[in-house]
């Protein structure tokens, strides 16, 4: 069989990337052109690997299922043109499951100078929408859309880890509107998840990709359709309790897991934002921030 | 959970706290036996979730809902002028709309246990526990939502995390 | 890989066996041995083998990954083994610590890295209704497979009964009263085990470990590694045989150690109806990392041995398994070795609808 | 039940008072516990050397005048909640 092959840097991590679907690799390539391209010659972190379903569904109904170092099984397969997707799901796992250096939160976040802010929610609460926000028309540096790794060192920092950022459904035009279409990766229709679209960070964030910041403010983000823009202070252990249950490995990480993240939640405020409409979210983060100091 | 006014808020009570504690009298008030008071984070758990994140015990999970929660989920006002029409309880929620809006009341101290949310909304079925009516029940999943969000302050800290996920499957 | 014939599954045996030579590896040979230690549940292993010898920065900082989490691993193990031992103090039941819990709590030579997973244990099969009760009222619960085939196919004939899993921990014990399913068509002796069983500390070097309860044992040497042995020869396919297979190679040294431990082993392979699962694993593991073994006791290989080994070999530069036929044929091996023909054709037969009709039921919203 | 006496594992727990409620990490077994005030309070006031669950009460009468429960007998509360600690591995139930 012979694979299609790229490797990739992403923050702390490089991914080693193979199929012999010629699509979805190439179309990986053209995503993280603009990525530091992993070489031959470096130990690499994780491999991720699209393979036929069964033998015959590399030539008839193309559909692939992943195989990688840590857990795939439970993956459903995936259709041959959403196998960019499938890449990212799988990168995003080994993340998740298998990268133990940091703390690794499900959380957005980005940073003005060295100081960052960490926004976390659920799916679909606005994170990803947020950060591109932030980014592209508050003129934040990006430092990642999904997973933010917390280091766990005095004092605490936030290493960039500046995927492409995942757009779904409405927020892909809201970007579009802001963004020119050349930082856009192919629109991926009907997905588990409705039509995903990525968005390159802006060139700054991948070039500074290994500049720590130090995490200064905490949000989380819940938008909803006619609600009054308002703001609500966190208790810290409702911080800790969401920080702790957002992450991926900080129970695994025994005592210097709970030690960075009771710090961080007596060191940095947090806080719900509610909102209905983008610019409103913009202005709340600005207003939290200059209170942050 | 302990009702907050009578419990002592630090770790560590010096002898002077506790004479200043003493002096006062007061009557150190505990929580029902059945409600557990402790939260647990665990790592197996967080394991079995298979990476997504990590569970909260239900067992020591506890949501008091308030005495009068609207069919939106939305807390009654104490002013509200709720009155009975058609067999249920209702009140003007718009005083500018002729609109009314089902009232569900509950005792003073009435709650759902993790364990028994979890139930009711398994499969995303909604299957209320025995002795709360269907529209009752829906009413107070949308109250635990609004909580999980932070918009009703109050709840029970463990349960807002704990039942984000039992929530996220009832469509309501 | 290609230019010297070395696999990558080969650079793993012998990594472990002789961790000075890691020093040499170039690059490629170092992604395709993380790729298999992490395929083959070594890796913490490896990380603890290779403490003391210079290796590149970044596999360095991979296998202190892996060792760190082996270590919080062993913790939690620890602290479930604890919580059982509290758990049925009061009973009087003896309990066998079984494999990985074992050699935790003897502190014996496979535990560095070693990951471990459910704790295993045994009790005499007429207490095993007592030990269910009193696990139970400690907050385990019978973790209800699927359907009532499953729980009464356990009861039934297996070696174990469903697992039971803590309500706050999600912590599993499995519950076993015998080291083989009563259908295999070896019948070991549990007795002999509970009869020749020794307290933990009586084989720790140094006889230090935790306070453990007096009913709470492990296996004497000779038993614990025909236990290892019959686990890795029964137990299917020879999934996860390198780790077994290390296992059983670090139990060797160690108890070999002991004057007439041959002679008390092939005493009790005799007793055990072990004879034959123990020379295979003997020598699958000369073949994999040169473990010493009377040639008598070892006896000569077969053809199974050599699917295995293909297996056992067969992993690529990324870690996947190369052999789908000795797969295959393993498979049929595992199932036929624990079950009667007609049965197995009944069980796989109903495992079979009832993949197909979970398949139907999640397929559309398996969206993890 | 009210016979055992309880000692606090404090060696094996790392206590972190938040502004609000109390965590426990517990070492050996990577769980973060989250009290409630109540718990918090009797957990603070158990001595190292053990105490039983009549005595516990004792003390924290002598602190506040008077314990009650919600629902009955304070004695029979306060052996639950010891037991809930004792579960947990945060205590150690000796005979």
């Amino acid at each position: 069989m012979t694979m299609q092959h790229m490797r990739v840097r992403i923050g702390p991590a490089t991914f080693d990337i193979r199929s012999p679907f010629r699509a979805p690799v190439e179309a990986a390539r053209r995503l993280y052109a603009e990525y530091p391209q992993g070489s031959d010659d470096e130990i690499f972190d994780f491999a991720v690997a699209a393979v036929p379903t069964v033998w015959w569904r590399r030539w008839y109904r193309r559909s692939m299922t992943f195989r990688a170092d840590y857990m795939m099984e439970d993956i459903v397969p995936i259709e041959e043109r959403l196998g960019l997707l499938g890449f990212e799901m799988a990168v995003n796992m080994q993340m998740a499951l298998g990268y133990r250096r940091d703390i690794v939160l499900h959380a957005a976040s980005a940073a003005q100078g060295d100081r960052a802010i960490i926004i976390v929610g659920d799916s679909g609460a606005g994170k990803s929408t947020l950060s591109a926000l932030l980014s592209y028309s508050a003129g934040w540096r990006h430092l990642g859309d999904e997973l933010a790794l917390i280091a766990m060192d005095d004092p605490i920092t936030l290493k960039p880890y500046p995927r492409p950022i995942g757009l779904k459904n409405q927020s892909i035009a809201v970007m579009r509107e802001r963004v020119d279409g050349s930082r856009f990766g192919p629109e991926l229709t009907g997905t588990m998840k409705g039509t995903v679209r990525h968005l390159l960070p802006p060139a700054g964030a991948i070039a500074n990709m290994d500049v720590p910041a130090r995490p200064a403010l905490i949000v989380s983000p819940h938008f909803a359709e006619g609600v009054a823009p308002r703001t609500e202070q966190m208790s810290q252990s409702e911080a800790y309790m969401r920080l702790s249950v957002a992450s991926t490995n900080q129970l695994q990480l025994g005592e210097p897991g709970f030690d960075t993240l009771i710090r961080l939640v007596r060191e940095v405020p947090a806080y719900d934002l509610h909102y209905s409409d983008s610019e409103d979210a913009l202005k709340l983060v600005a207003d939290l921030w200059a209170k942050a100091g | 959970m302990a009702n907050e006014t009578e419990t002592p808020e630090g770790t560590s009570i010096d002898a002077e706290e506790n004479a200043r504690v003493a002096s006062r009298r007061r009557v150190l008030k505990l929580g029902a036996i059945a409600v557990p008071a402790v939260a647990t984070l665990s790592p197996s758990m967080a394991m079995a979730n298979n990476g997504g994140g990590a569970a909260v015990s239900m067992m020591a999970c506890q949501v008091r809902i308030p005495s009068r929660i609207d069919a939106d989920g939305d807390v009654v006002p104490d002013n509200a002028h709720v009155f009975r029409q058609g067999g249920h309880w209702v009140y003007k929620k718009d005083p500018n709309s002729k609109q009314k809006t089902r009232v569900f009341r509950v005792g003073s101290n009435f709650s759902y246990s993790g364990q028994q949310i979890k139930d009711a909304t398994a499969g995303g079925v909604i299957n209320p526990p025995a002795g709360v009516g269907r529209h009752k029940f829906e009413a107070h999943v949308r109250y635990m939502q609004h909580v999980r969000s932070g918009n009703v302050p109050g709840a029970g800290l463990s349960c807002l995390v704990s039942l984000t996920n039992s929530l996220n499957v009832a469509n309501i | 890989m290609g230019e010297s014939g070395v696999t990558p599954s080969l650079i793993l045996h012998e990594a472990l066996r002789h961790p000075s030579t890691i020093g040499t590896l170039g690059t490629r040979q170092w992604n395709a041995l993380i790729r298999v230690a992490r395929a083959e549940m070594l890796m913490a292993t490896l990380g603890e083998r290779a403490a003391g010898t210079d290796v590149p920065d970044k596999a360095r900082l991979l296998l202190d990954e892996a060792r760190a989490a082996a270590r919080r691993n062993h913790d939690a193990a620890r602290f479930e083994v604890l919580r059982m031992a509290d758990a049925l103090r009061d009973s009087g039941i003896p309990v066998v610590l079984m494999k990985g819990s074992a050699y935790l709590m003897a502190l014996l030579p496979p535990l560095p890295g070693r990951n471990i997973g459910d704790l295993d244990i045994m009790v005499p099969r007429e207490s095993l209704a007592d030990t269910e009760r009193a696990l139970k009222g400690a907050g385990w619960l019978s973790v209800k497979p699927r359907g009532t085939y499953d729980d009464a196919y356990y009861r039934q004939w297996m070696h174990e009964l469903p697992p039971l899993a803590h309500e706050m921990r999600g912590g599993v014990i499995d519950l076993h009263h015998t080291i083989l399913p009563l259908t295999a068509r070896l019948t070991p002796r549990p007795e002999r085990i509970f009869e020749h069983a020794v307290r933990p500390a009586a084989l720790a070097p140094g006889g230090e470990t935790d306070a453990l309860p007096d009913n709470i044992f492990v296996m004497s040497p000779p038993e614990m590694l025909l236990h290892s042995a019959t686990h890795l020869a029964y137990d299917g396919d020879f999934q996860g045989g390198a780790r077994n297979l290390w296992d059983i190679d670090r139990l060797v040294r160690h108890f070999a150690k002991a004057e007439g431990f041959w002679d008390e082993l092939t005493i009790a392979a005799a007793a055990h109806d072990l004879t034959v699962p123990l020379a295979r694993a003997l020598r699958l593991a000369e073949a994999l990392y040169e473990t010493p073994s009377p040639p008598s006791v070892r006896g000569r290989g077969d053809i199974v041995d050599r699917l295995a080994l293909r297996k056992l070999r067969g992993h690529d530069e990324y870690g996947q398994g190369a052999a789908p036929g000795a797969q295959f044929l393993l498979f049929l091996r595992g199932h036929w070795l624990r079950m009667p023909p007609l049965m197995l054709a009944r069980h796989l037969w109903t495992k079979w609808r009832a993949r197909r009709g979970e398949g139907r039921r999640e397929a559309p919203q398996n969206a993890r | 039940m009210s016979g055992a006496r309880y000692i606090p594992a404090r060696a094996d727990l790392r206590v972190e008072p938040l502004e609000d409620l109390t965590l426990v990490f517990h070492r050996l077994s990577g769980e973060t516990h989250i009290l409630s005030p109540e718990m918090e309070m009797m957990f603070s006031h158990l001595p190292d050397a053990g105490i039983h669950p009549a005595g516990l009460l004792r003390t924290l009468e002598t602190e506040y005048g008077a314990v009650e429960a919600e629902d009955g007998d304070a004695l029979a509360v306060i052996s639950q909640r010891l037991e809930e600690l004792a579960a947990l591995g945060l205590v150690i139930r000796a005979a």
